[in-house]
């Protein structure tokens, strides 16, 4: 059982991490604002989202579980919006923002 | 060499390179984010540190709160840096500078490790005494009980610094309050994000507080958490900045000290010693004079951040 | 080489940059954000010292760390009125800098609109 | 198990660097934005793997704390980048 759990959490933790990797070679790869932006969202929430889940197992209670659930929800929010203001004030300003 | 001193070389190394990027960036708002990326980076230091309270609080005032101040004042400052600036110390000045630098740094790297493994400590004494408190965080027990007098004045400090900026208005504006006025809409996306986020944030910080009695937490990271919310609710316009002349804002800044030194005369009054607290009420005490902190930190930290009053008051 | 020890290295490595930022740069912002480096450095130094101080069960000694937290109160309190004077200065005089040619190219002392 | 998390939180904070490296360097104010974002979600993912595998206690709550504040930085960006103007009217629409 306690196996289990353990190739659970590292299949979906080394699902995230790739996620997180995914994103910092779109932020290198991509040549403006928005465009990395977009790659750094998809990072945020896929891989926190999927180091959350491996974690989620581990945790020792059901507050605790919660509260992981949360930040991960907080996150999503977080991203979602900090995308929109910081893509806004790019378009504001034009490219040379 | 295992995993985690790994770990925590690359850390040290990731929040050194950033702090040198905030030294040695060219603009000032590059700087400055480099700052925030820097704050978060060291709460995952104390973490390494187990000190957990103490990360708590950097996540909440030195990365959250701080942010909100330096990175608004980049943003306002922006233009202000004349062209002259990276002149004003000659190569060899600078050079000297730097060799000064890194000799303070090498005597205190020399400090650092001519420090004992087992240092002269006074965790024995809290933990002995902890019971008489009815708490169960050490950090809780020091801030409010063992050394209650500084925390108190610490508050103090907090009222002076909010004078401080206050007076910092032009005459007319005095008691007015702070903040351009500014357009009535509010960005939408701001003003979504801080309609879901303050009741959340209350919730939590609340919570923070509340679980500081045990767990790490307390009356600092939760009153910031709070004070956090009331900064994005009024950067969203969904609520204006009081009059700085308004008699319950006012209050709210005092109440903390003012409750806390109360406490601390009722101490040598009835308990035989400033700051002192009878055991059986010693629980009820602390979470009462906590309260009242929280309260005034809330409102404290987003006065400090609004600035001074900038609109005449409305009689 | 401990955690605690190495957290106390970068934090002597910090006073020394922040040092440095706050003699060499002459933009006030700057000195500030240098200052509050040198202050966290400080801070991480008395951090190591809490954590040598691990004892009863406990993993770091609660007084040093008590005090980092007042510590890091204090110091946002400070750096608030700091930005506030900056940014009035800024705004009386148009610049935000303690540079002295910038200061002898302004056709009047800096006074300014209040 | 605790050495795999380590690891894990160390490859996340190390990809994380390297995308500061290329944001914190601009060219613009937005892609520095970024780089404040990027550290508040690989930050938060490496505290949960480093409390999980040192079982350090309260460390939820500081990952709490900072998913909370994790938007405060942007909001704070565009709210003083563009003080006077009305928001729609700049927008173009």
């Amino acid at each position: 059982m306690n196996l289990l759990v353990d190739l659970f959490s590292i299949a979906a933790i080394g699902a995230g991490v790739f996620f997180f990797l995914a994103g910092t070679v779109g932020l290198l790869r991509f040549p403006d604002p928005l465009s990395r932006l977009h790659a750094l969202t998809k990072a945020d929430n896929l891989g926190l989202g999927l180091i959350v889940l491996g974690l989620l197992p581990r945790s020792e209670s059901l507050l605790a579980a919660l509260k992981l659930v949360a930040i991960w929800a907080l996150v999503q929010l977080a991203g979602a919006t900090a995308a929109q203001l910081v893509g806004r004030a790019v378009r504001r300003k034009g490219s040379a923002a | 060499m295992s995993v985690l001193q790994a770990l925590d070389i690359g850390l040290a190394l990731l929040v050194f390179a950033v702090a040198a990027w905030t030294i040695f960036a060219r603009g000032a708002f590059a700087a400055t984010v480099g700052y925030v990326v820097y704050g978060l980076l060291l709460s995952l230091v104390w973490i390494r540190l187990f000190a957990v309270d103490v990360a708590l609080t950097e996540a909440a005032i030195g990365s959250g709160v701080t942010g909100i101040l330096l990175i608004g004042a980049a943003a306002r400052l922006r233009g202000g840096e004349t062209a002259g600036d990276e002149r004003s110390l000659s190569g060899a000045a600078r050079l000297f500078t730097a060799g000064l630098c890194i000799l303070v740094a090498l005597a205190l790297a020399g400090v650092v490790l001519l420090l004992p493994d087992q240092g002269p400590s006074l965790a024995r004494q809290s933990m002995q005494n902890l019971a008489e408190t009815g708490l169960g965080n050490p950090v809780t027990a020091v801030l409010i009980a063992y050394r209650s007098f500084d925390t108190m004045l610490e508050k103090v400090v907090l009222v002076l610094a909010v004078v401080g900026v206050w007076s910092l208005a032009a005459d007319r504006y005095w008691g007015g309050a702070p903040g351009e006025a500014r357009a009535a809409r509010p960005e939408p996306t701001l003003a979504f994000l801080a309609q879901v986020l303050a009741p959340l944030g209350i919730l939590v910080g609340v919570h923070i507080f509340w679980v500081g009695a045990d767990e790490p937490g307390g009356a600092f990271q939760g009153g910031a958490i709070l004070a956090a919310m009331w900064m994005i609710v009024m950067m969203a316009r969904l609520t204006e900045a009081p009059q700085t002349n308004a008699f319950w804002l006012r209050l709210a800044l005092v109440a903390g000290p003012l409750v806390f030194l109360a406490a601390g005369v009722a101490g040598s009054i009835f308990a035989g010693g400033f700051f002192a607290y009878p055991p059986w009420l010693a629980k009820p005490a602390i979470l009462f004079i906590e309260t009242f902190m929280v309260l005034s930190i809330a409102v404290t930290l987003p006065m400090l951040v609004a600035g001074p009053p900038r609109r005449e008051p409305r009689q | 080489m401990t955690s605690a020890t190495l957290g106390g290295l970068v934090g002597a490595a910090l006073v020394g940059l922040g040092l440095y930022g706050l003699i060499a740069k002459p933009q006030p912002l700057r000195k500030i954000l240098a200052f509050n480096l040198m202050g966290s450095g400080v801070f991480l130094v008395f951090g190591i010292v809490a954590r040598k101080g691990a004892a009863a069960g406990l993993q770091a000694d609660p007084v040093p760390q008590a005090m980092v937290i007042t510590g890091i109160v204090v110091a946002f309190a400070a750096s608030a009125l700091a930005v506030n004077l900056v940014l009035r200065l800024f705004e009386a005089a148009g610049q935000a800098t303690l540079s002295r040619d910038a200061w002898a190219k302004l056709p009047d002392d800096g006074a300014g609109p209040v | 198990m605790a050495d795999f998390l380590l690891a894990t939180a160390g490859v996340i904070l190390f990809t994380v660097a390297v995308g500061l490296v290329r944001i914190l360097s601009g060219p613009g104010d937005a892609d520095r934005m970024m780089a404040a974002q990027l550290i508040g979600t690989g930050g938060i993912g490496s505290l949960l793997l480093i409390a999980a595998a040192t079982g350090a206690r309260g460390v939820e709550d500081v990952a709490l704390g900072l998913a909370l504040l994790a938007a405060f930085a942007s909001a704070a960006f565009v709210n003083s980048a563009a003080p006077a103007e009305d928001p729609d009217a700049a927008d173009g629409r």
